[in-house]
């Protein structure tokens, strides 16, 4: 988990810059998310936009437990897909109507009522809780037994894959009351607002946007914290934080949790964006892509982390749509040089172009790793 | 007790796969600490080299020992190529190794696909491969695969050649020089740079020569080396990173528990019951099977 | 923080001018295609890369040969075809955003494509919400009417039960299950153990395995304990080629335990190899082999075009006629409208590589012959048995009362 | 400040795979000693001070004051007031000095401080930073400082957790001569108020400040005293001070990974 023993910038003593740069990118990616999108984009490409933000609302969350805590968090797919199911079921089930079973329990299932399992989430209430509150759980479980038992590093990225992996074919397996392979499709209604409309979709993508400024206001406050801080020491060091009093594993578990409930909103706002929840958002591939679009972006700075995912969620649309055939080509060369030869991703080279503009004032000018400015 | 005796042969023969596959990792993983995700590419390089070579060798049985030291050569030919272009830039890195190497691995496949063509591809097994034999006899007779043999035997062979190279060369004395004190290594004079390109050398190639036996009895196409890369990787994790008898065991016991548990329940929960069940190992013992103790504080 | 509360109030605020579902009006916004110039673009949503790459490749380029020679002979009202190519990624909600892409922003007329059920249940709310019409040339588990596609592929009676009633015809008793793990199989052994309950066949086992599992040792050692008269094989992809080297290996043959499979075409059958298939039994519409002119007409040209090696098979030449049915249909209507060219679907025939094919418009799926294969040791499959005429296509299996129980 | 504690170490015992790193340590440290524990590479030192401090497990006794320290996990041990510092200097590098010790001095903050910013400089880490004299580097990012400067904002790290036994790993390696007296003459004021042991290599250093020392040899206690009854030990001219350039070869630092075994 000593992932990044990058060298770092200078913190500015001047901590009002940072803050008011921050409110301006802030109030800027406001505008762009409410005023501009909505105006420049057809609706379409307003609902991809909406799609994007989802995977940025992951990223957020593992800028802070990876980028700030240097967690390999290769199982986000998990929690993604818990939100989505949780949301999913509820959504089915009013889509149903009461008393009716959901369209593909009657098709392929064999049960004549809701199993007790899903009853649960007939309730708007339950069914919203759950969908932050049970990745957060699942991340509390998993995070409390993995970190005390202080399994590490490359393990810890191979152990989350194989949890990917095993949630995915259990959820593969149940058939007939998940989906299985096929997921939760064909989503018509949300909370009562009908899906089909576009003007409806429009109001989806507001929620989204604004959950997603809402995460990143959350994460920037956590960030710039003490405890903020305290996770960047046991990123550095987890034995010298551990010798000054502290239980690291707590420390990491908090960011492991919050970045699971983040993925949780993310793959519950998911679903009435996209209208469906499958296990192929799940796997080891879809919490790849999580987090690449974040090391991309800048892994440790909230602005290249979100800008980052949202980047190479889009480019994978425009490469895909541009060349069919060869498009895995140019995605498989974007991550290479992206993370080969950038370590701090795309945000680095702000830090670079700052640092030059700030000339030489430090005698040994070292790659810069923006820590935590967020916009 | 037919049934127990031949599901724990199955189960070694599974288990013959898991160790080849896994064993080129358990030196670029193991050793080095590099999660390649290309490896399961380097696998898919080993068999289409097997259906290349078949093209101008028509013997089966000729052509599929010729694949074996041409694969090892092709496979370890793109390990090096690709630890000189760029998992040397990544070394301490484990996270952004696995990412990269994820890059790559699709770009590989786009490769096949546009070199070979988007469908799997076929090779002819030599015909005293593809037959059995009989252990038990009578009216449930017990037998087992000629192919799952071969795949035992070389999975053997590979390891006792790896394990002598570790041991008694000087080549390997170096390897694990490097892997146990990089630092001291160097300054003890030794090329950690060479070194670091001979061993991923080897173990790309040792996944070459598992492609080549997985053309024996799985399919020749541009994605089947993501289909097994997970496996092979929890191998290694089980094992102990660093430990060629763990990586051995392990790869047996899991092999034996996926058959035992398969035959009683189905292929699903199997596979969900072996992956909650390492899961739940590594909470006993976080270093895996066997480890290697440092005094090292990262 | 304030910030992002502000936002999100914002976000409440305009959500409230949303459309309550039962407040009606504005659902009529579906993009239409775009018909002015003097061409008209078509969809083909295949996956390009990833797992599935491997069968839906050869159906992008059998739908392209049919473009191409529709355009050749002048296309269609007058207007040349452009296919717009776009890769479904082997993920499910890829296809959706596609399918998407191609009907809202390049505005076609039509798409063709989807191989797996998993990505046709993908797609299926995106054509029916922008009331567009798919296209989708495989053989599928049934149970599904939607009034946006047209099922050029067979349906359950057109494949499964005719490969039954051919294993009940040759005297077996017992059969043994297996399948891959997703919606197809788990549907078409529900429909297969219906059917042996009803015909006194018994089903001794029936196992899954996951979607691109390969390793296949110990359902070969359930299989070969079973003593079954034969094996109903659902399984698709890579997993094949895993089975049926393990069945090899496991001592079992063609004669001793045939296998009947319902995803192993030509295309198969060349990435398996004859040398552990001869003799099989499959389950198709279609083979290359198939006798008649318009057969040797697609296999010469699709050949001429792709290359001597490439086999034709079923999906494919589905995915052929299903371009000319639509022309078929679009020249009748008069129209490339949606609605008109449904309407106009009823009844539309194609002399097809498979023979003659007629629409059923009520179900919106074809009228096709089952025809039992046997692979032969050249990589060949030879028809040992047809219907004899194209099956009515029923996709709730209402016409059969073993399976009232079933949906 | 707390009152004074003194360390007491009885049959100490860490393995290693069959090797006896601490094969039977007794020893006594009084409340307010600065304590040199000196002796040859692979002696056991820095792996006496890993045991008391929790990292490797042992066996024995280690009291300090009236507490038992073995079986208790390294953060408990820490927040029983024993601190340590490194052969290689540990700091968190990409954190400002400020940050560092504010880090250290925050390990019994509930959870809503946590959550909050900093605002201004909490008085025991100003204190801190005059202490071992960093004050005007409290902004720079603790991976830019000198080597010897690091080792100061390591002990300060310690003054701050306000620790009763400082346990420090060659504490001078590295610096010049000047740095070394401003280090010795800190350690001399610190053990004024709490108990401190250094392991040490450099003898120059470790005759100007002992109040006593400890030398190990193999595992064992060879010999204990003031610097000159230790230095007119013939069991320890034998074995360590007897060879000429000891001191110098001892110097050099092993790096921080090297396996014991």
């Amino acid at each position: 988990m000593t992932d990044s023993r990058l060298p770092l910038l200078k913190e500015r003593s001047a901590l009002k810059g940072r803050s008011a740069r921050a409110w301006a990118g802030f109030a800027a990616a406001a505008v762009a998310l409410f005023a501009l999108a909505p105006l420049a984009l057809s609706d379409f490409r307003l609902g991809l936009l909406a799609k994007y933000l989802c995977t940025a609302m992951v990223a957020v969350g593992i800028c802070l437990a990876w980028g700030r805590g240097g967690l390999l968090t290769l199982g986000q797919g998990v929690f993604f897909g818990l939100g989505g199911y949780a949301m999913a079921m509820h959504l089915k089930i009013a889509d149903a109507g009461p008393g009716n079973l959901p369209d593909f329990m009657q098709l392929y299932g064999t049960a004549t009522e809701l199993p007790w399992w899903w009853q649960p989430f007939a309730n708007p209430v339950f069914a919203l809780a759950a969908t932050v509150l049970l990745p957060m759980l699942v991340a509390a479980l998993l995070g409390s037994f993995i970190f005390r038992r202080r399994v590490k590093g490359a393990y810890f990225a191979i152990l989350s894959q194989a949890l990917t992996a095993a949630f995915a074919i259990w959820l593969i397996g149940q058939q007939a009351t998940t989906g299985g392979t096929n997921g939760l499709t064909d989503i018509q209604g949300f909370f009562g607002y009908d899906l089909n409309d576009p003007i409806n979709q429009r109001m989806v993508y507001f929620i989204i946007a604004a959950a997603l400024l809402l995460l990143i206001a959350l994460a920037r406050q956590l960030i710039h914290s003490r405890y903020g801080e305290l996770l960047v020491a046991v990123r550095d060091s987890e034995e010298r934080v551990r010798f000054l009093g502290y239980d690291p594993a707590n420390v990491k578990l908090v960011a492991y949790v919050v970045a699971a409930g983040m993925a949780g909103l993310a793959g519950a706002l998911f679903v009435p964006a996209v209208g469906i929840i499958s296990p192929a958002m799940i796997g080891i591939v879809p919490s790849i892509e999580f987090v690449i679009g974040a090391a991309v972006g800048g892994r440790a700075s909230l602005a290249g982390a979100v800008l980052g995912a949202i980047g190479v969620a889009w480019a994978k649309t425009a490469l895909s749509e541009e060349f069919p055939a060869a498009w895995t080509y140019f995605q498989g060369l974007l991550f290479i040089v992206a993370l080969a030869f950038l370590p701090g991703g795309l945000a680095s080279l702000v830090g670079m172009v700052q640092r030059r503009r700030a000339s030489h004032a430090s005698e040994e000018p070292s790659p810069a790793l923006p820590v935590g400015e967020a916009a | 007790m037919t049934v127990i005796l031949g599901q724990t042969f199955t189960g070694i023969s599974i288990g013959a796969v898991l160790l080849l596959i896994a064993l080129g990792l358990s030196l670029t993983f193991g050793q080095m600490n590099v999660i390649n995700m290309a490896h399961g590419e380097f696998i898919m390089a080993g068999a289409y080299t097997t259906y290349v070579l078949q093209k101008s060798i028509t013997s089966a049985g000729l052509s599929l020992l010729v694949a074996l030291p041409v694969a090892f050569l092709v496979a370890g030919a793109l390990g090096a190529l690709l630890e000189w272009l760029l998992i040397r830039r990544l070394y301490l890195r484990p996270l952004d190794t696995l990412l990269v190497t994820w890059g790559v691995s699709l770009m590989l496949q786009q490769l096949a696909r546009d070199i070979f063509g988007a469908p799997n591809v076929q090779t002819r097994a030599p015909d005293l491969l593809t037959g059995n034999i009989t252990l038990i006899g009578g009216d449930d007779p017990l037998t087992v695969a000629n192919s799952r043999l071969f795949i035992l035997g070389l999975a053997i062979a590979a390891v006792v050649a790896l394990s002598l190279t570790l041991r008694m060369t000087s080549l390997g004395r170096r390897i694990r020089g490097v892997v146990q004190n990089r630092d001291l290594a160097e300054v003890s004079g030794i090329s950690t740079e060479r070194v670091d390109r001979t061993a991923f050398f080897i173990g790309s190639g040792l996944a070459g020569v598992a492609g080549v036996a997985l053309t024996l009895v799985g399919p020749i196409g541009p994605t089947m080396g993501t289909n097994i890369i997970i496996d092979a990787f929890l191998v290694i994790v089980v094992g102990g990173i660093g430990q060629l008898k763990g990586t051995v065991i392990v790869a047996f016991v899991l092999g034996v528990l996926q058959s035992v548990l398969e035959y009683s329940t189905t292929v699903s929960v199997a596979k969900v019951l072996v992956l909650v069940g390492i899961v739940a190992f590594l909470q006993w013992r976080p270093q895996g099977l066997y480890t290697l103790r440092t005094r090292s504080l990262v | 923080m304030v910030a992002g509360a502000a936002a999100l109030a914002a976000a409440v605020a305009l959500s409230a001018c949303g459309a309550k579902t039962d407040a009606g009006g504005s659902s009529d916004k579906a993009a239409k295609a775009d018909t002015s110039g003097d061409t008209v673009k078509v969809g083909l949503l295949n996956s390009l890369s990833g797992t599935m790459a491997i069968s839906e490749v050869t159906v992008r380029d059998s739908l392209k040969l049919a473009i191409d020679e529709i355009n050749a002979k002048g296309g269609v009202l007058g207007k040349k075809i452009k296919p717009i190519s776009e890769d479904g990624a082997s993920d499910w909600p890829t296809f959706a955003e596609k399918a998407s892409k191609l009907i809202r922003e390049d505005r076609v007329v039509a798409t063709f494509g989807c191989w797996t059920s998993a990505s046709r249940k993908a797609v299926k709310p995106v054509f029916e919400k922008n009331k567009s019409l798919l296209f989708y040339p495989v053989q599928y588990e049934g149970l599904e009417e939607s009034p946006y596609i047209f099922y050029t592929g067979a349906t359950t009676n057109q494949q499964i039960v005719p490969a039954l009633d051919y294993l009940k015809s040759q005297g077996k008793k017992s059969i043994y299950l297996v399948g891959s793990d997703y919606v197809f199989p788990r549907t078409a052994n529900k429909i297969i153990k219906a059917y042996a309950a009803a015909n006194g066949m018994k089903v001794l086992g029936e196992d899954y395995a996951p979607l691109g599992s390969t390793e296949f040792s110990t359902i070969a050692n359930k299989v070969k304990a079973s003593k079954a008269d034969a094996v109903f094989n659902t399984l698709n992809g890579d997993s094949n080629v895993a089975f049926f080297k393990e069945y090899k290996s496991a001592g079992l043959t063609a004669t001793s335990m045939p296998v009947v499979s319902v995803s192993i075409a030509e295309e198969e059958v060349k990435s398996i190899g004859s040398q552990y298939l001869a003799g099989q039994l499959t389950a198709w519409n279609y083979y290359q082999t198939t006798a008649g002119a318009a057969n040797t007409e697609f296999v010469k040209a699709y050949k001429a075009k792709y290359g001597q090696d490439k086999p034709t098979s079923d999906p494919m030449e589905a995915a052929y006629t299903s371009v000319y049915l639509w022309k078929a249909m679009v020249e009748k209507a008069k129209s490339f409208d949606p609605e008109k060219v449904k309407a106009a679907s009823d009844g539309i025939t194609f002399d097809a590589p498979e023979g003659k094919v007629t629409v059923d418009g009520a179900s919106q799926h074809i009228y096709k012959t089952a025809r039992i294969g046997k692979i032969g040791t050249d990589g060949l499959i030879e028809q040992v048995w047809d219907s004899g005429k194209a099956i009515k296509p029923d996709p709730y299996l209402k016409g059969y009362s073993w399976a009232s129980g079933l949906s | 400040m707390s009152e004074l504690s003194g360390l007491r170490i009885r049959q100490l015992r860490v393995s290693f795979d069959g090797f006896k790193a601490v094969d039977g340590v007794d020893l006594d440290v009084r409340p307010g000693d600065l304590r040199f524990l000196i002796g040859p590479n692979g002696a056991g030192k820095t792996t006496l001070v890993d045991a008391v401090t929790g990292l490797v497990k042992a066996e024995g006794s280690v009291l300090f004051g009236d507490e038992e320290l073995l079986g208790r996990s390294v953060h408990k041990i820490a927040r029983s007031g024993i601190g340590r510092t490194f052969q290689t200097a540990t700091v968190f590098e990409e954190l400002t000095v400020l940050q560092n010790l504010d880090i250290a001095a925050g390990a019994g903050r509930g959870m809503l401080t946590m959550l909050r910013r900093r605002k201004g400089v909490p008085e025991s880490v100003a204190r801190a930073l005059e202490t071992v004299g960093l004050a005007e580097l409290a902004d720079s990012p603790a991976g830019t400082l000198a080597h010897g400067q690091k080792q100061w904002l390591e002990i300060g790290m310690l003054l701050v957790q306000d620790v009763r036994l400082l346990l420090l790993d060659e504490p001078v390696a590295g610096m010049s001569h000047d740095e070394r007296q401003a280090t010795g003459e800190l350690l001399e004021r610190i053990s004024e108020e709490r108990t401190v042991v250094v392991i040490e290599h450099d003898m120059d250093f470790m005759r100007s400040f002992a109040r006593s020392v400890s030398v190990l040899h193999a595992g064992r206690v060879l010999s204990e005293g003031t610097v000159a009854e230790v230095q007119a030990d013939p069991k320890v001219q034998e074995v360590y001070l007897g060879h000429a350039a000891a001191g110098d070869v001892l110097d050099t630092a092993a790096p921080a990974a090297v396996q014991e075994a």
